[in-house]
This record gives structure tokens, C-alpha cells and sequence, in this order.
């Protein structure tokens, strides 16, 4: 089905640049400088929408081809990008986007041609909807899990490691009951922050 | 057709300003990141090429930077080394291609040219003195403050003021700033003799890639530029020259050799310039100036040298001939196409008025940059073969007669024709007219890439 | 099939010369024509790929430059920007790339790189001390003659001696110098498992290109090269580095999980070489050595992973698996065609006889080279995805358990069988065996290219 | 008709180099740094032949194409390619270079395949004639005109030059007269000297 692979949902959001002759800097350069100065990791305003896996915001310029002779073709405009991978609906991501990070979301699409804002929810969500793209095929390599699940197994993994070179070799009783200590140490460890990438030692 | 992001280009590619005041400053910038913090403080000043839908402003200011500068701005290897040679290598390294050879060599040029310490050319034009000072104590306190800049030297130029006027003349009398070319995709009204000839004998406007990086130019490929391509993108190569005018060698020579031919001095002025002083094209008219013909935007820079192959209207080594020589090599004018520049500048030092006491090593001359795609096919052709060698021409080893590096002497003909008010004449005993004092190439970037570039977001993969 | 001219081609690069002493001497050149003049006299003294008629020689020579080395000799702008970003850049700006940080950092390298004052390698390989000393005492004097290069450092490297004997041990007491690979166009006999794995399960030569500048890749096209031809033809890039082995930790690394480890010491560290230390390849006889395979060429480089998913014979982390993955990712090999190295070097300092005492601060490691004609896709690729990273294999962030740079212990896993003689064992806590203390990115020229280089005749137009 | 535009003739010679596996420097490369070091202008052994136009000595390697695929190709050895330009025909013209610089000839094609030597006269111009290729097209830019007579037109040109500036504008009578002058001290000067390049003022 285009847009979803299994739990996960594949956005793609396509919004025309303005172009203003009258501008000091145009509103691709302006975009570019606010993108490139947004935070990563668990800074990042996707964060704060936490069924966000991955996010990425880019200027699609002109394609230049490079050959002789060249080839001179330009796009109608200027084009912010935007893909999310996200479990869930679309509907509800984007209700959380408008009403979680909704200073952030304006600071951005406020660049774009016809954006409504974040405050008429409704707007917001008929505006992103209009400059969807249906994602025919892409690549979600989450096994059908959620971002927790995902953050959860990997903290498991480290900690199984972990576990095993400590304890690798001990006499059977000794495992069992190192084994069971770590277990419940395990369960009682908090969830792993959205954004946070690198293991976490329980 | 092209299709330009104008405000993400710099005002001084795309206009000639016509401001009476300049400022160039010359910027060494910090070894480290306080100068993309200082390049990032300066961004919002840059005059773009926006629509001035209230008038001009009262100065302007743009940027450009030598292969130094952007190392200083610490590109990543791989973007540096993907600049063209000759701009890597700069313009003293270039000195024997370019004939800046005997007097003309660096050794003799100015010591900021000579050690190479110019990083970046800050360039202030302004409509007044007040204009102008503000808006460079602007950038003096950007310097300061971040301590990314400091100010290495710079060059005050002026238009001549001749009787109280403003004129548009250089300090040899001649009317200036004729014919640069046109572009695809640029909004200035365009004048016939601009752009290119065409087949049937009208002119279109050049390729944009002749001009700004990232667009297709003459031979329809995108010009050689850095990478990644937003870094080259609405860019530009500038040449910037600082000439000396030899200004009493000028009129002394002029005075003996006038004496000496039939037409006498204001027309061997012209004789050797291609114009006459008033700027009126010697090929439309070549016994007189004619006024009508200047304030034509039709005619004064409209003209050809297909019907004057033995050069008896405009001689076949003038100034303006040798450096536009239009049609005059036959193929309907396509071998000028690919070697056309931009100009831009404006004189420094104060006018000599005609009869006024004048010497050699006061300081005047013109503050001559140019504009184009590609350094090596254009500034510099013009520059070695068409200025410093006359082979096209057939012209041997003559070199241009206004411009060429000469110390000994060299000669100039004025073809002739058998009326006996329009002979032949061998100027010889040439002395050089115009010194180099020093300069260098400079990039200036579009407006994303010096965004980039303050960042340090260049990203070449 | 590439047709070699042998003689345009340094011996060091076609062959190894399996001296037992070698003396790397790095210069500084003059930074004037005498850089030039040094290596013209030079010339006659290199070795190349001649056929050894009469026999091998006593000594050999070889040299090889840094971007900065060709600087000094002055070779064209147009050719030094030519050259791939990361040899210009050099070894030390790539440590970020390559992982060469923490305790591998530049900061803690030998001065001589730290400051990047080495601009050529002279390789000396000898039969015997007095060749040696003879043979570097000739280098000296055209060094002296000349002025052209001085001596900045030298590193002194021989084939360690056991119980007397020459060996082609190293310091850890591993039997090295299996598995170059072969090249399309080189004499050598070829051994199964030396080049790249067709699907028939045969042996064939790699492409020429991936060794050599001037020949076709395994990719089909000729590899990134410097202009002119000329200049890149027959020649080839090295990288240098001095890597320190700390034979005490490792030698108590074994003692310490040799005993908790079911294989016991020796078959421990066999699982983390993936050969034991005599050379059997674990794959082939993973329980005990068998020195009737190290002795069979068509048996101890003829071996695939492609059976063994799971690692329980040849371990997935094991560093010949690692650097040299053969089959084991799939797609019969064609994923490791394009990142094979050449391997050169010998080990410097003394062997230390297995329980004597021995400390890690004493001066012993392997001056370590590599040869290929793509750093960036071959040796670099190696080092930062393979070494010092293990996604390609599955292993997330794990590195190579010998050559993995770190500082606070990793882990590497011996994957077992429900055998009870062969279980899973977690090496974990694992120290940094081997430290980085310096080296760099070289051009190993051909003899055509040594000659234009020494007598400025390089022109890349 | 081939080889010869008018009173010029267009030679070019193909030998094959010598490629030994044993020699310690091979003779491409060998041939390369005699090439390098020969004088050029009025010192080159070719000035001695005065009737060379032009000479040029190169040494031929596999031609590169760099593209992809690569295409690899080989010549059956590496050549020397001779080309001159001369007054006259070939037997004269092979025999001065074997009688008038033989020691020069033989430090240059001593490095090739087959090569008799230049003491043989006979021989050498054999060799020479089995090593030609038909020159079909070429450009001889010398107007019919012999070295001799390009040298002197050269010469009048640049000294009519300076007449010119220093006497135009004169009377009649004392522009004859020192034209007059002009004209006998042009006729007494001497030929230039081949090889030389330069304008000779007289």
C-alpha cells in the first residue's frame, strides 16, 4: 500500500518556495539558514513528536546536469521537502505537529506559498495534505516496530552484551542468579529518550 | 532562456552601479573561524541584485574573495581544490601569461599585491562622501567586533569632475564605460552592438554562462566551476587591476606625434583609442566626433569592422578594436563570442585639466576590474593575445597601443588610403601609456553559497 | 591484458623484495632547483621492475613524495590540483576518516608528522647491514652534493630473528605476508585465493587499475589520476604508517581469557587473527595448525567464508575476515574486488622471546605500507569500515579486535557451535594492541614521471 | 601530391623503439632525456641541415581514452615520430643529415629498432625511407619559399619598418636619398643565420 509499510508511515510533503524579486534574501536562503541552524538529536523539534522514527527538511533546487551540451531545465519553483517516517496515521502526526511544535512548524512552511499556519489546525492539515506526495516505495527498517520498541530492543541488546561478559563461564546456580537480578534491572530501566541514539547503560 | 534568482546574485555583477564614490577595501581575514563569523555579521549588508522599488540606496557594498581568502574561510579541501588553475594560482603567479612582465611585474607592484595578503575585496560604492564614510565605519565596526577582518589597504576612486562636472571620462580625456555586454535573462534594457552578432547582422545577448557560474555559456556547457554546485552557482571571477596612467607621457606623445600627422593630435587620439574623446565610435565617424551619435543608445555601440578589413575608419590595432574586435576576423563575429568581459571600475586621483602642469608618479589612474565566467578563456586571452600580442591581427608582436607593457618603444600604423587628408601614419617611439600596480582574482559568490560558506556548511560530496 | 612496461615501473611497487633489512629515510627537500637536481642524479640509482639477471642485487632503491614533496619540486599548479583530494590533503587531515584519533591522534604522533615536514620516502632494502650502510652512505652524498634533500628521520626495520633464524614473523609472533593480490600483467606466479573469486569458484588476477595509474580498474575505467598521463602512468599512491604494537598487553590479554577460554591460549588468538601463529587460515583447520597447509601455495590463501555464515570456524570479527572478507558479504566476493591493498613493510625492534620480559613502552611495531591506486576507495574504505567499524559485517560499531583504535576496551565475539569444545566465547575488556605513531599519504612515480619531475619538464596542458 | 607542398617537403618518419626488459632504464625513457636536452634555435643540429623549415621529435605511447569503459589499447611498441619540414628532395635532404650530423642522428635513433647507423650512408637512408609514412595533408605556411628567403623577407620587413618611422613626412628628394641609402645597406646585409628566430636589424 503507497505510504505505509507495515506500522510505519512514509510522508512526503512537497511545498513551493515563495519567490520575491523585493526580497533583501530570497526565501530559499532564508529557509536554508533556518534549517541549517536547527537542533539535532533529542533537541530536535521532531523529537518532541515522539512517534517520529526519521525526519529529514530539504531545498530542492534546480537539477544541474553537467554535459555538453548542458541541459538547462528549472522546476516551476523552488521546493521544500519534507519526509517523516512515523508510526501511526497521517492525520494524527499531523495534529500533533500542528499543535506539539507549532512555532516550529510556522518558522518553516511560512517560507511556502499558501501556507495557512499552525493555529487553524484544520488549514494546517488540508494545506500538508494538498502538497503530499504519495510515496509509492520506500525503506523502513524498523521490522514493524515503534520508535520505542526500537529504542527498547536496542537498550536490551547492549545490556544482554554487557551481561554476558561479566557473567560468561560462571557455574550454573551463580548465572541463574546473577541472570534473574538482571532481568528485573532490565525491566525497572526507564524508556530511552526520542532522539537519543547511542546505548544507554542500565 | 535563463531564469535568474536575482536576489541570490551580488548587485555588482548584475549593474553597473553609476555611483560617483568607491571604496575598495583589501581584507586579510583571520585564520580561523572568527572569519566566517565576520563574513556571516556582513551577510545582511550585501547589496544584492533586489529591485530598487524605492530608488537607489545611498551605497552599496559586495564581496569578493582571492583562492587565499576562501582557504582562510577553511573550505574543505576538496571544494578548494576544485576551483579553476588560474584563479588557484592568482594573478602574479600568472604574470608571464598575462605579459605583466619588465615594469608591469610584481615585483614592482604595490606590497599588498606583491606578499599576497589580500584575502577579500570589500567594495563600497556610495551616491556621497557622508554615504560613503557611514557605510564603511559600518564595516570597520563588523571587522572589529567579530575580529574576523582587518583592512590590509584599499583604494578611494571617483569619477572625474571636469569643470565641476561629473563626467564618466578616464584621466586620458575619454569618454568611458561603453559596451559591456548583455545576457540572457538580465532585465537592463539592451542596446544593438551589446550581446553578439547575429547571421543577419542584428544583436542578441550572450549566453548567461558567459558571465555567472551555473548557467550554460556560448559552447553550451555549463562554465568550469567549483563544487558542489551551489557554492559556483549565480558566482562570478573577477580580475581586479590597478592601472597607472602615465597621464604627461600621454599628452607629450600626442602633442610630437599630432605635429607630425596630417589629422593632428584629437585625431590621432582617437586613431589610437578607436574613439574619440567624447566617446563617439572613430568607425561610424571617423573625421570628427559627433554628439548625436553619443547620446544614441542605438548607435554608440553599434557598429561593426567587416567593412573596414584594411582599417582605414578605425585603425586595425586600436584600443577598442583589439579589444572587442566584433566581426573584424570574419566567421560573422563567433570567434569575439566566447571572449567578451564585463568592466567595471572607476578613475582614482584628481583630474589633470588640459594645460595643467602634469607629472607621471602622481598618483592617477583607474581602479579596471572585470567580470567574466572563466579567467583563462576570456580575461586572460584578451589580456595575453589581443592586448600583448597582435597575432590575430596580423599584427606580428605589436602590442595594443593605449594598454600594452612596453619599456623600449613600439609601433602603431594608421592605415591610410590614398586621400591626402586620410595617409597612412607609422606611430613609433610608443612609450607605455598604462602601468600595473598590482591586483589579483577574486570569486564573488552568490548570496546561498556565502551563506555556506560563513557556516561552514560547503559540503563537496 | 595489460602490457607492463617493467622498467618505467618501481621494483617496490611490483614486487615485494623479502629483504631482511630495510632503512625508510625521510626528506625534506629544498625548496628551490636543487629539489630537481637531487633527484636527477638520484634517477640512476632506483631499482626498477628490470629483470634481476644475474641475480638479485645487494641493495635496492625507491622513493616516493608527498603532495607537499611535489610542491617543493615545483611541479605545475595544474598537476598538483589534479592529483585525488585526500593524497593532497594528506594522511593527518584524513584522521577524522580514518579513526586516527584518541590515542591514534596526530597530536600524540612522532614530531616528523605531527609537523608534516616528511616530503619523500627513500625506501633502502639490503641483504646485509654493509649493503645497507653502503647504499644509504651513496644517498647521503648526492643529498649533499646537491643540496636538494636532507634527512628529517629514518626508520630502521629488518625481519625479526627467532632462536636465530630469519623469520616473516611479527611481534606478535604471527607468521605475516600471505594474500597480495595478484595484478593483471604481473610476472609473478599466481597462487589460488591471491586475486578475486569467479563464480566458477576459480582464482583470476585483478585488474592492473586497481594497483597501477594508467590502466583499466575493476571498475572499467582508468583510476582518478594526476595529469599529464605521463605523470600518473606506471605510478602508484602509498601510505606509511608506523604502527607500535603493545606486545606486553597483548601477550597478557591471551594469558588472562586464554584461561577462561575453553580453546585455550593459542586457539584464542588464533580466533581474533584468524590464522594461527603459524599461518594455518583458521577456516581451513580451526581446531589445531597444520604447517603441511602453510606450506602448500595453492592451500594457504585458498580459502572462502562463503560456508561459514555463522563464524564458527574463521570467527565474523576476525581481522583476516575483516580486512579481507573475500565472499563472506555475499554476491561471490564481487564486494571486496575494489577495496584489496597491497601490503609492504617489516617489523622494527627486537623480538621479544615468549616469556621475556617485555614492556609496551619499548620501541617495537611494523613500519606498515600499503599500495593502491585509489586511497580513498581502497585503503581508506578498509581502515574506516572494516577496522575501525563493523556494520558491513554485522557487527555495529565494533572494531577490529588487533587494529581496532581504542581506549576504554571493546568487545569481540568468538560465534561457537553447541559443541562443547567450540562455545561461543565474549572476549571482552579488549586493550588497544596496536597504536598509530605517524606516517602519510605518498606518489610512488614511474621512472618517466621521476625524470620530467626532476627536470621541470612536467606540463599538464 | 604527398609529401611535398611546392618546393616543401613534408617528412615524417615512424621507428619503432627498441623494448628491453633488461635494460636498467628503458629506452623510451632514455630517448625521452636525450630529447629533453637537445638546444633549440640556431644551436639545434637541425639548424646545421639549413634547409629545415621545422623539426620535431617525439616520442609516440599509447593513446589514453579516459571514459568508461576505458578503453585499452596497445601499440604493437612505443615509436619515434620525426617530422620535418625542408627545401628540396629527400635524398639530399637524408643525406645531409647523415653526412653533416651523424652524431647527432645516431644518439637519437640509436634507440631504435633495426637502426644501421648514419656512418652507412646508403643503409641509413634506407632505413629512413622504410620507416616513412605518406605525409597526404599538411601546412606549409612558407609560401613556396625557401628558409633562406623567409629569413630575408623577415629581415626587410622589420628594417622597411624602421625606415618608415624615421623618414616619413620627409621631402621628396631627401626621402629618395635616404631611401636610396636604405636600399644598398639592406642588399649588403648579411643572411640571417637558420634557426634564428628574431628579427635582425641591419
Amino acid at each position: 500500500m503507497p505510504n505505509e509499510s507495515g506500522s510505519v508511515y512514509g510522508l512526503t510533503i512537497l511545498s513551493p518556495i515563495i519567490d520575491d524579486p523585493h526580497a533583501r534574501i530570497s526565501h530559499d536562503l532564508q529557509l536554508r539558514m533556518h534549517l541549517g541552524a536547527l537542533p539535532r538529536g533529542e533537541d530536535s523539534p521532531f523529537a518532541k513528536v515522539s512517534s517520529t522514527h526519521m525526519a529529514r527538511l530539504t531545498v530542492m533546487n534546480d537539477v544541474v546536469y553537467v554535459g555538453m551540451p548542458a541541459c538547462e531545465e528549472h522546476l516551476q519553483s523552488q521546493y521544500l521537502v519534507f519526509e517523516s517516517n512515523f508510526d501511526g496515521d497521517l492525520d494524527t502526526y499531523l495534529r500533533r505537529m500542528a499543535t506539539e511544535i507549532p512555532d516550529h512548524v510556522d518558522s518553516v512552511w511560512s517560507h511556502c506559498i499558501g501556507y495557512p499556519g499552525a493555529g487553524d489546525v484544520a488549514a494546517f492539515e488540508s494545506y500538508m495534505k494538498k502538497c503530499q506526495l504519495t510515496t509509492t516505495f520506500y525503506f523502513a527498517d524498523v521490522n514493524d516496530k515503534t520508535v520505542q520498541q526500537t529504542l527498547r530492543a536496542l537498550q536490551t541488546q547492549a545490556a544482554v552484551a554487557s551481561f554476558i561478559e561479566r557473567n560468561q563461564g560462571k557455574p550454573a546456580a551463580e548465572l541463574q542468579n546473577a541472570f534473574t537480578k538482571f532481568l528485573g534491572k532490565l525491566r525497572a530501566a526507564p524508556d530511552p529518550r526520542p532522539g537519543s541514539g547511542k546505548d544507554q547503560s542500565i | 532562456m535563463s531564469k535568474l534568482n536575482e536576489t541570490d546574485i551580488q548587485g555588482f555583477v548584475l549593474r553597473g552601479y553609476n555611483f560617483p564614490l568607491a571604496r575598495y577595501m583589501f581584507l586579510h581575514l583571520a585564520d580561523d573561524d572568527r572569519a566566517g563569523q565576520f563574513l556571516d555579521r556582513l551577510l545582511p549588508s550585501i547589496t544584492t541584485g533586489e529591485h530598487w522599488d524605492d530608488g537607489k540606496p545611498d551605497s552599496t557594498v559586495n564581496i569578493a574573495f582571492t583562492h587565499k581568502g576562501l582557504r582562510r574561510l577553511r573550505l574543505p579541501a576538496a571544494s578548494l581544490l576544485s576551483f579553476p588553475v588560474e584563479f588557484l594560482e592568482g594573478m602574479q603567479a600568472r604574470s608571464a601569461v598575462l605579459g605583466d612582465t619588465g615594469r608591469n611585474a610584481p615585483e614592482r607592484w604595490e606590497s599588498i599585491w606583491r606578499e599576497e595578503r589580500v584575502n577579500a575585496w570589500l567594495g563600497v560604492n556610495a551616491m556621497s562622501e557622508q554615504a560613503l564614510e557611514s557605510c564603511c565605519a559600518d564595516m570597520l565596526r563588523i571587522m572589529e567586533e567579530t575580529g574576523g577582518a582587518s583592512v590590509v589597504g584599499w583604494q578611494d576612486a571617483a569619477a572625474l569632475k571636469v569643470d565641476g562636472q561629473l563626467t564618466t571620462k578616464e584621466h586620458f580625456g575619454f569618454t568611458d564605460g561603453f559596451g559591456n555586454p548583455d545576457y540572457l535573462g538580465f532585465e537592463r534594457s539592451t542596446q544593438p552592438g551589446q550581446g553578439k552578432l547575429m547571421p543577419d547582422g542584428s544583436w542578441a545577448p550572450l549566453a548567461t554562462g558567459e558571465l555567472l557560474l551555473g548557467y550554460a555559456d556560448e559552447g553550451g556547457e555549463l562554465p568550469v566551476a567549483p563544487i558542489p554546485h551551489l557554492l559556483a552557482n549565480n558566482g562570478t571571477f573577477m580580475v581586479y587591476r590597478k592601472l597607472h596612467q602615465n597621464v604627461a607621457a600621454f599628452r607629450r606623445y600626442l602633442e610630437e606625434k599630432g605635429r607630425q600627422y596630417v589629422g593632428g593630435k584629437e585625431k590621432l587620439a582617437a586613431k589610437l583609442v578607436g574613439r574619440w574623446r567624447d566617446g563617439t565610435p572613430v568607425e561610424l565617424s571617423p573625421d570628427s566626433p559627433d554628439p548625436a551619435i553619443v547620446m544614441d543608445k542605438k548607435r554608440n555601440v553599434n557598429f561593426t569592422f567587416g567593412n573596414d578589413n584594411a582599417g582605414t575608419r578605425c585603425p586595425i590595432g586600436a584600443h577598442v578594436r583589439r579589444t572587442n574586435p566584433r566581426d573584424a576576423f570574419g566567421f560573422e563575429g563567433r570567434l569575439t563570442n566566447r571572449r567578451r568581459i564585463t568592466r567595471r571600475g572607476l578613475p582614482y586621483g584628481p583630474y589633470a585639466p588640459e594645460g595643467a602642469e602634469v607629472r607621471d608618479d602622481e598618483e592617477r589612474g583607474v581602479a579596471f576590474m572585470v567580470l567574466n565566467a572563466n579567467l583563462a578563456r576570456q580575461f586572460e586571452f584578451v589580456q595575453q593575445q589581443w592586448i600583448e600580442y597582435g597575432n590575430d591581427s596580423h599584427l606580428g608582436n605589436e602590442k595594443d597601443p593605449l594598454l600594452g607593457n612596453r619599456d623600449e618603444g613600439g609601433s602603431f600604423l594608421i592605415q591610410g588610403t590614398e586621400d591626402p587628408k586620410n595617409p597612412p601614419f607609422l606611430c613609433g617611439a610608443l612609450p607605455g601609456f598604462v602601468e600595473l600596480r598590482g591586483g589579483d582574482y577574486f570569486f564573488i559568490p552568490g548570496m546561498t553559497a556565502l551563506k555556506m560558506m560563513s557556516t561552514g556548511t560547503v559540503d563537496p560530496r
